[in-house]
This record gives C-alpha cells, structure tokens and sequence, in this order.
C-alpha cells in the first residue's frame, strides 16, 4: 500500500503486508490530520493577521459551547484512537504471540559482533553433537513458517529482517522465540537493530531464503 | 511554627509499635506454617508503618495537600510493581538461584 | 522570617561582586547562571552532532582540524550528544533558566521560597557539569553505551572500552538530579506557598502551571532510575549481580526503571516549552488563550497518562509480549490531551489580530513541527507499526520534531519574548527574523529526510550506512540531512549577533514592551533586588484579558484594579 | 512563616519548609519504591531466596529495628519539648536519637563485618547484591539524618529560633524509619 512512495523495502514475509497496512492506515489518519492543522492554521494566520482599524475578539473558550468546537475534533481523535489500536492489535498478535507450529527451528545468538546460527541437525535437538553451526547467515525454505530462538552471549543485540518487518531484542539470560514465513526467494539483510558496541555498525548477517527443493538439497549436503 | 495543634499520645503508639515487632518477630519464629507467617509479619509491618506516619509524622492533622503529596507516589510504585509481574515473576525461563 | 529578611536587608545583593553574581540566591541571576550554563552546554552539544552528522555523510573520513572520528568515538557522540541535551541543555535552560526567572516573578513573590537551596541547587548543577565534562578526558573516554545507558554494554567495562568515563556519566547524571529535585521542591513549594494575594491557581499564568507539572513529573519519576543507577554503579564497581544474566540478573530490569523515568522526562522538557508558546500567542493575537481551565485539565492529565506509558520504548525488548497493547492504548490515548492543547493553540489564532514578531515566529515554528512530530509519534506508539519502525531512524526524526521543537522552537520563543525583562535590552527584529527562518529550513533539511531513512531501514546509532546494502542508494538523504545540520549550526551565528548588537547598541527594554498581562511585566526591565520595590503586587484578575470589550486598551495587567488598564501609578 | 500578609496563603496548619519536606520524601518513596518493587518481583519469580536469606542475622536486625523505633519515640519528644520551649528536653530528646543512629550504624557495620567475613559480599549473587544496596542506601539515609539532627541539635543550643527544624528533621528521620520497618520483614523475616 506504501510501496508505490518506495519507502518501505521490498516485503518478503506473510504478516509484513499486515504491518504495511497499520503503516499505512496511520500514514492516511495523520496525512488527513496534518492538512486539517496546518490548512486551519495557514488560513487563520492569513485572516486573522493584524490589520489598522480591526480589534481581536474577546473569546475565553472556557464555556462548554465554545470549548465544544475543540473538544469535538479532540473526540474524532480519540475514536481514531481506538481504531488504530483496534486494528493494530491483531497484527500484533499475529507477529509476536500466536506463533505457529513450524518444522524448522534455528537457534540464532547475538555476540560482539557477529550472528551466531545453529541448525538442530538430524535429531532437531539443540546441544547435541550433530548441530550445525554458521556464523552471519542463515537460510531458509520459502514458503514454510520457521521459528527463531534468540540469545545473546554478552550484550543486547536486535534481530532485524527489514523485509521481514520482524525485529526482536536478543537480550542475554532469556530465551526469546520470533517466527517468519518468507515469501519470496532471495537474500536478505538482518542488521543488529541495538546499539551494542563499538562494531555495532557493520553487524549483519544475511538471509538466504531458498525454493524448496534447493533448501532441501542444501540441508542434505549439510547432513552428510 | 505551627503551634497548639493536637498530639496523640506518643508513648502508647511507641508501646504498640514495640508489641507489633514483639508479635511480627514471634511469628517468624513459630515453626512450619509460613504462609500464615508471612500474612503476620507483613501486617505488623504495615500497621507499624501507619501507626509512624499518621501519629509521628502527623499525617492525621495535615490537609489533603500532603496527602497527596505522600499517597501518589505509592500509587505509582504499584503500578511499577504490577507492570514488572510479567517479565519478572512470570518470565517463563528459568533464573540462577541467587 | 523570609519576608523579614528579604524586606529589611533590601541592599544585601549590594555587596559586591561574588555575591551577585556568583553566590547569588536572587532567583533571577540563578536563572541567568542556568541560562549560560545550558547555552555552553549547547555548543558542546551541538559540535557533537556536528561530528555525528560529518561520520554519517561521509563514513571514515577525516574531519577537518578533529582527524578520523572512527565508530568508538562515535559511539561516544551519539552517547553523550543525547546525555547532554538532554539533562543539560534542556533541562537547565527550559526549567533551571525559565523556571527560576519566571515563577516567582509570575506569581508575584519577590524571590523562591528558599533562595539559599535554590543557589545549592544551581552549584550543584555546575558540579554536575563538571562531572560530566571532566568525563571526556578520562583514559578510555566518555561513555559511550547510548544515552539509555542500557546493560550488560554499560554494566562491564569490558564490553565498551570505557571504564571510569561511564562511572563519572553516571555521578554526573545523580547529582543533575539531586540538583533538579531541589529545583523541583523549590518551585513547587513556592508556587504553593509566595502568591500574591488574589493569585489563587486559576489565575497563574499557564507556563507557572506548566513548570510546576514539569517539576511534579520530574520529582516523581526520578525515584526508579536512581534507584536503578544505583545498581549500575555498583554493578561496575562491586560486581553486584543486577544486571547480569548469569548471576541471577536480568538487563530487562534497566529498560523499566529507566522508561518509568524517561516517559515523564520526555514532558518534563516538552511541558515548560510549551508553556513559552501558551504565554506568547495570545500576547501577539491580542486574544485570551482558548479555554484557560481546559488547558490545566489536559496537562495534568497527560502527565498522570506519563506514568502508565513508558513500556512502548520497549515494545521488542523482549518483555512479555501481552503487555504491548494496554500499553500501545495508552500511549494513542495521551495524544487526546496534547490534541486539546493543540488546538486550543490554534483556535487563540481565530478571529485574533495577529502580529508576527519574533517570539510569535518561534512560537508558531514550534506548533507546526510538534504538529509534526505528534502524528509521527502515532506511529511509534502502535505496537504492530513499531515491531518495524523501533531503532530506526524514523524514531530519530520523531523525537528531534518533538523535542528540538520544543527546546529550540519553544526554547527561543521564550528567549525573544522575556530577553528584554532578562536583560533589559530589546533583540533585533530583522536578525530575529533571519535567526528563525535560517533555523527552520535547516531544521527541516537536517530531519525530514531522516524519516524517509528510518522508513527505509536504517538503524540508529550505526557509525557508516554504507556498509548496508539498503542504504547505499540512499546516501545522499545522509549528506543532505548533513549539509542541514551544518546550515542550522551555521544559523545559530544571527543569535549570537543579535545579543551582541543587542547588549552594545540595542534599544533600553521599557518595563512591558509586549503589552503583555502577566505580573513580570509590572516590574522594571530588569527587575531589580526583590523584584518591585515596597508595594509588591495584588492580583484583581486572570493572566489573559486582552481585548475585552469596552475597555479603553486592549491589555489589563493582572495587578490592575478594576477598570484600569495596569497598575503604574497606583503602586510606587 | 507562612503569617505573611502579602501572600495567598496555604492550608491551615501548613507551613511552605514542611511542603518542601513532603515533597522531598515523595520523590524517596519513589527511590525505596523502585528498588523494592525490583526485589519484590525478582524475589517472586525465582528460587533459593528464603535459603539465602538464612544467612542473615535477625538478632541483629531486630535490635536494629527497636533501634530506629526508639529513636522516632525520643525525636517525636524532642518535637513536643520544643513546641512547650523546653531547651533541655529538647537536647535530651534530640541527644538520645543522634546516639540511636549511631548505634543503628554501628551495629549494621558490625552486621556487615560479620557476613563479609562469612563470604558474603555484595558479589556473591542476586540477593546479597540487594541486600547490600538496600541497607547500603538506607543506611546513608540514617547517617543523613544523624547529620542533620546534630544540625539542630547544635543550632537548639543557645536558642529556640529554628526550632520548627526540629519537626522537619524529625520527619525525614520518621521516613528512615519507616523504610526501615519495611526492609526488615522483607529481607530477614521472609
């Protein structure tokens, strides 16, 4: 809905669309509330400037009928209010709570500075011998729900997946799940979104996002 | 100087606050039962604390001014106690022993 | 005792140099020594930036004169360039400066209920600053773990580089607070207790109301984070276990006690200011201000409302995702009140007649960018729109239209409106105008584009956007954004010789050059020792009858009796 | 004080530095506030803190506390001396609760050597590092207000001219104890 600004970069997962859309519903209230305030204001500055021989009126504004020419719009804003947070909450929901089942699960650890990446192996156990560790990438099948457990061995760090519309804080001593289904194939870039050093700037790992016969090729060759 | 206002009688809420550390202490001694225990303890606590604030302090003779000034802030401790229940009482992953 | 004092020994400020103007307790020259602490603050402030910006434009190249800024000591800038306008440039010179030169003038006290803890108050400051300064030349440099300061970065020096630098940033931070809770007290306590007879609360001026919101804010959310600053220093110095995972910690722990305090403090800056901007609309429309009580209602509500927002900074912290909602209702819901305020802002406009001298200017270029940075802040508070926006430089954008408008904008419609009671001297009107119109273009070009970066991905406080691939197309918005910042520090020179024109040649301020209501007005320009001279104010009415009709002028001060216009001549 | 002519006045009874004292100790609520609701909620959502709390000696704690329950009885004296201009009484009152804090700090110094000595320090996990920041913080309370009640005790010498003092002091060292009655129970009774 953005898109055609290019603001927003190019979105690859199944719930982005959602977050573009309470992007953009809050976008279209407040470009309406912007031209309202300054178009009210402008005119205001135009027709009420001072002029030889024109006195100001006397309006304290404290009467409800007067205050009422306030208060009303400030309802409207309250109604947008709810709405917003009406809409925006399934989405919410959607992104950070209601994970769903996924067969793939990557262990991903923040460190000073680089992204740490486990597969399970065969035994979709981590902390076993057959894990497979990857320093900043990670692939992934298209088109199935994956679930990422975030760590950190010393510092905050913030998952980013700008296509993905999903960040997460990896914060150490807490095991935190986010979840993604990509849509498209591609790869992609995963900043560190949290200010955790000196090379902060410059961590990211990619993403791989593979069709699904090249990511099953691609985890077979990792297995053998 | 405010002067001439009412004092309660001092030395009888230092008599109950030391019953009230008598009672709170017995009660951290009486074996098993900690829950009942606990209620004791944390009630005398509270009791003593009101019994400071409204008659040592003269919380009692004071206008709604102070009041106020003395009630908000724990309400806003609440709030600050209730919102960390989530990520600290019923954080799912498990904490080191202390 | 305090009147007796203060009426008996009227020539004590007399007696030479160092009491009157460096161990002064009159609340006007504690004012001024706020004033310029937080202007040399705001030049080390903004030479920050300035470096920031250069490191963002044109990544690891050398500066000119500095050399190669590298990303530690980028680190260090965007760390301390926050820590400082924030607690030292805005908080002195919107509350420390404003609030001590206006509120005992304003309420007709002839100085703050206890001058002596008010001077305390102001050493301390400098202490603090001294503290703070003094941080940059430790072995290892200031600190630089963001001006959050969040651990386990900031808890062990290892994870920085930085050791006693972050210490002293932390002492630093405890005693501007302790110097701020004496202001607070201080303020809140003589606004209670000196009003002039006939000053009840609704007939204060709304920038009193608004300082002492501001300070009740301040006094009560502060409690946490010291608490919580605690913790930090010990667990840097005595390997306590607060924030450390692996001894039982939790990091999680700073994000709350931080925010309970950082929500209150956005208002804490923004409340005064806007306060400014309520006090010089309706001077320059000639017009009450729209719904006087209705304003005082909005501001302590949206303050009580700051109490129960502050986890929407923490949205993907990794805190219990259940509580991101409640707390994304709250924070839409606290723009209800500042809608009120806004529009009651605009509607003192209608049918007024309306001058555009500098200080309306700036009150007007203050509106309009908070206007801005309200319906962007829209955006931050929805919890599913900030899984995206969070960090990025969108938030950057948001926050500096919210709060560089309020400490610029609103900051200097203050200055221009009350420099002649400060100073006595008028500021120049054609350098006034070139000031503001040079700082709100490059205000603009500095900021606007930063949202079009944040929304394009690019996250905060990283020291080279180059190095991510999304970003490299997007360069020249950083250099643009750049060229804005070197332009609006450029800018701030017509100030400077606006107050230098000003003190050497300007026009002698008369006592009310505005035309204005309020009780500062009814003293000389500059007021001297103790304000008025015998007969301190009685108040008959409300801070905004202008233009009332019938009446003969179209301003009544507020110690005018009935039917006159001010009160020259009936006091002495 | 608050008899001045030329001012709107306040509410009966209140007087602008005892406002200021209230104002004060709200802004300390909510520093003891903040830090007790931390270990409230870390004490609640984790294990072992009743065992490590063992350590601790009530004895010590409890002597303490009739300690600081003594003292706010001598200061609440002390006050009530003054308002019937009772010089001696006065110092007598005010005397006992200065030697009360000192007594406090001093059997928390000996409490302190005892458990370092046993290897407990503030480095030795969760609940020792709030154990020592608690009492640490609020025994720097105590010590202040020791300072200032020997302030007005010195000051109640010659004259009874700032004698109001003695019932602001006296508030903030109820406030000391009050925090006190609360970490009490909360550290070594739970």
């Amino acid at each position: 809905m953005l898109n055609w600004l290019r603001w927003l970069p190019e979105n690859a997962s199944t719930y982005g669309a959602d977050v573009d859309g309470v992007i953009a519903i809050i976008w279209y209230t407040t470009l309406v509330w912007f031209f309202l305030t300054f178009g009210t204001l402008g005119a205001f500055l135009v027709l009420y400037r001072r002029r030889p021989g024109r006195a100001a009126a006397h309006v304290r504004g404290e009467r409800l009928r007067e205050a009422a020419w306030i208060l009303v719009p400030v309802a409207v804003v309250l109604v947008l209010d709810l709405w917003l947070d009406f809409r925006g909450a399934p989405v919410w929901a959607k992104v950070k709570i209601e994970r769903p089942p996924a067969e793939l699960t990557v262990q991903v650890t923040g460190r000073q500075f680089n992204w740490e990446v486990v597969y399970p192996g065969a035994d979709g156990r981590f902390g076993t011998a057959d894990d497979k560790p990857f320093i900043d990438e990670l692939h992934v099948p298209v088109n199935r729900p994956v679930r990422v457990v975030l760590k950190s061995r010393d510092v905050i760090h913030s998952f980013f997946l700008p296509n993905f519309r999903l960040k997460q804080d990896a914060v150490p001593g807490r095991d935190i799940e986010g979840w993604f289904q990509a849509t498209k194939p591609g790869k992609y870039e995963l900043p560190c979104a949290m200010l955790c050093g000196f090379g902060h700037s410059g961590m990211k790992a990619y993403l791989y996002v593979h069709p699904e016969a090249e990511y099953d090729a691609w985890a077979a060759e990792q297995r053998s | 100087m405010t002067v001439g206002h009412a004092h309660p009688n001092y030395t009888a809420v230092f008599v109950w606050l030391l019953a009230l550390l008598g009672v709170g202490l017995a009660a951290s001694l009486v074996p098993g039962g900690r829950g009942v225990a606990l209620v004791v303890i944390f009630a005398t606590a509270v009791v003593k604390a009101l019994l400071v604030v409204l008659n040592f302090m003269h919380l009692r003779f004071e206008s709604g001014v102070i009041y106020a000034i003395a009630l908000i802030p724990l309400v806003f401790v609440a709030i600050l106690a209730v919102a960390l229940f989530p990520d600290f009482v019923w954080h799912a992953a498990p904490r080191g022993a202390p | 005792m305090i009147t007796a004092s203060l009426v008996h020994a009227p020539s004590h400020a007399d007696t030479g140099f160092w009491s009157t103007y460096v161990f002064s307790t009159d609340h006007k020259t504690i004012g001024k020594q706020y004033l310029g602490l937080g202007v040399l603050w705001t030049v080390v402030g903004g030479l920050l930036a300035g470096g920031m910006r250069w490191q963002l434009a044109w990544p690891d190249t050398a500066l000119p004169v500095v050399g190669e800024i590298g990303p530690e000591v980028f680190n260090m800038m965007v760390t301390m360039h926050g820590t400082i306008m924030v607690f030292f440039v805005a908080m002195p010179i919107l509350l420390g400066a404003f609030g001590n030169f206006l509120i005992p003038l304003m309420i007709g006290a002839r100085d703050m209920i206890f001058p002596r803890l008010n001077m305390l108050s102001v050493w301390t400051f400098t202490v603090a600053s001294v503290v703070m300064l003094s941080s940059f030349f430790v072995p290892g440099g200031a600190a630089s773990a963001g001006w959050t300061g969040y651990p386990p970065l900031s808890a062990r020096p290892e994870y920085t580089g930085v050791h006693w630098g972050l210490n002293l940033w932390i002492l630093g931070l405890a005693l501007e607070f302790a110097s701020f809770l004496m202001g607070g007290v201080n303020y809140l306590t003589t606004a209670i207790a000196l009003r002039a007879p006939g000053m009840t609360f609704f007939r204060m001026p709304l920038v009193v109301w608004q300082q002492l919101v501001a300070s009740t804010l301040f006094l009560l959310s502060v409690g946490p984070l010291i608490a919580g600053a605690v913790m930090l220093l010990l667990d840097r110095t005595l390997g306590t276990a607060f924030y450390a995972s692996d001894l039982g910690g939790d990091p999680l722990l700073w994000q709350h006690l931080f925010w309970f305090f950082g929500h209150p403090e956005v208002y804490v800056v923004l409340l005064p200011a806007l306060g400014f901007v309520l006090e010089v609309l309706p001077v320059f429309s000639r017009k009450p201000i729209f719904g006087y009580r209705w304003i005082i209602w909005a501001t302590l509500v949206a303050g009580a409302l700051s109490f129960i927002v502050w986890a929407h900074h923490m949205f993907i912290s990794g805190m219990d995702p259940r509580l991101a909602m409640p707390f994304s209702v709250t924070t839409i819901l606290i723009s209800v009140p500042f809608a009120y305020i806004v529009f009651a802002m605009i509607a003192t406009l209608w049918r007024g007649s309306i001058s555009f001298d500098v200080p309306m200017l700036w009150a007007l270029g203050f509106l309009t960018m908070f206007i801005v940075g309200g319906l962007t802040g829209i955006f931050n508070g929805s919890a599913p729109a900030d899984i995206y926006i969070n960090n990025t430089y969108f938030v950057v954008a948001h926050f500096h239209y919210t709060l560089f408008s309020a400490v610029v904008f609103g900051g200097f419609a203050g200055l221009y409106f009350w420099f002649p009671k400060m100073f006595g001297r008028m500021l120049g009107r054609p350098l006034g105008h070139l000031h503001f119109w040079l700082t709100l273009v490059f205000f603009n070009v500095t900021f606007f584009p930063q949202h079009h970066l944040g929304l394009a991905g690019m996250v905060r406080r990283v020291a080279n956007p180059l190095q991510y691939d999304a970003l490299v197309p997007l360069q020249w918005l950083n250099v643009l954004s750049t060229w804005g910042a070197f332009g609006l520090l450029a800018a701030q020179a017509a100030l400077v010789a606006n107050v230098v024109w000003s003190v050497r040649a300007g026009a002698r301020a008369p006592g009310n050059p505005w035309d204005a209501n309020t009780l500062e007005w009814s003293a000389a320009s500059p007021p001297p020792h103790l304000n008025w001279g015998p007969s301190a104010p009685m108040v008959y009415r409300g801070p905004y009858d202008y233009s009332v009709p019938g009446a003969r002028a179209d301003w009544h001060s507020q110690d005018a009796g009935p039917g006159r216009t001010s009160a020259l001549g009936a006091r002495s | 004080m608050s008899t001045r002519a030329d001012v709107q006045g306040l509410p009966a009874g209140l007087t602008g530095p005892k406002l200021a004292v209230w104002w004060f100790l709200a802004s300390e609520i909510m520093v003891f506030g903040g830090l007790i609701a931390s270990y409230l909620v870390f004490r609640l959502g984790g294990p072992g803190w009743a065992e490590a709390s063992q350590h601790l000696s009530v004895t010590f704690a409890a002597v303490n506390t009739l300690v600081l329950l003594t003292s706010s009885y001598t200061v609440v004296r002390a006050f009530v001396a003054a308002e019937r201009g009772d010089i001696g009484g006065l110092r007598i009152n005010l005397g006992l609760t200065v030697l009360g804090g000192l007594l406090f700090l001093g059997i928390k110094a000996l409490e302190y050597t005892t458990e370092i000595r046993a290897g407990f320090t503030p480095g030795s996990g969760i609940f020792w590092s709030f154990y020592y920041t608690m009492t640490g913080l609020h025994g720097l309370h105590v010590l202040g207000g020791v300072v200032l009640n020997v302030v007005v005790l010195v000051a109640a010498r010659s004259s009874l001219e700032h004698v109001h003092r003695v019932e602001l002091a006296g508030l903030y060292w109820h406030f000391v104890d009050v925090v006190w009655i609360f970490l009490f129970p909360l550290l070594y009774l739970s």
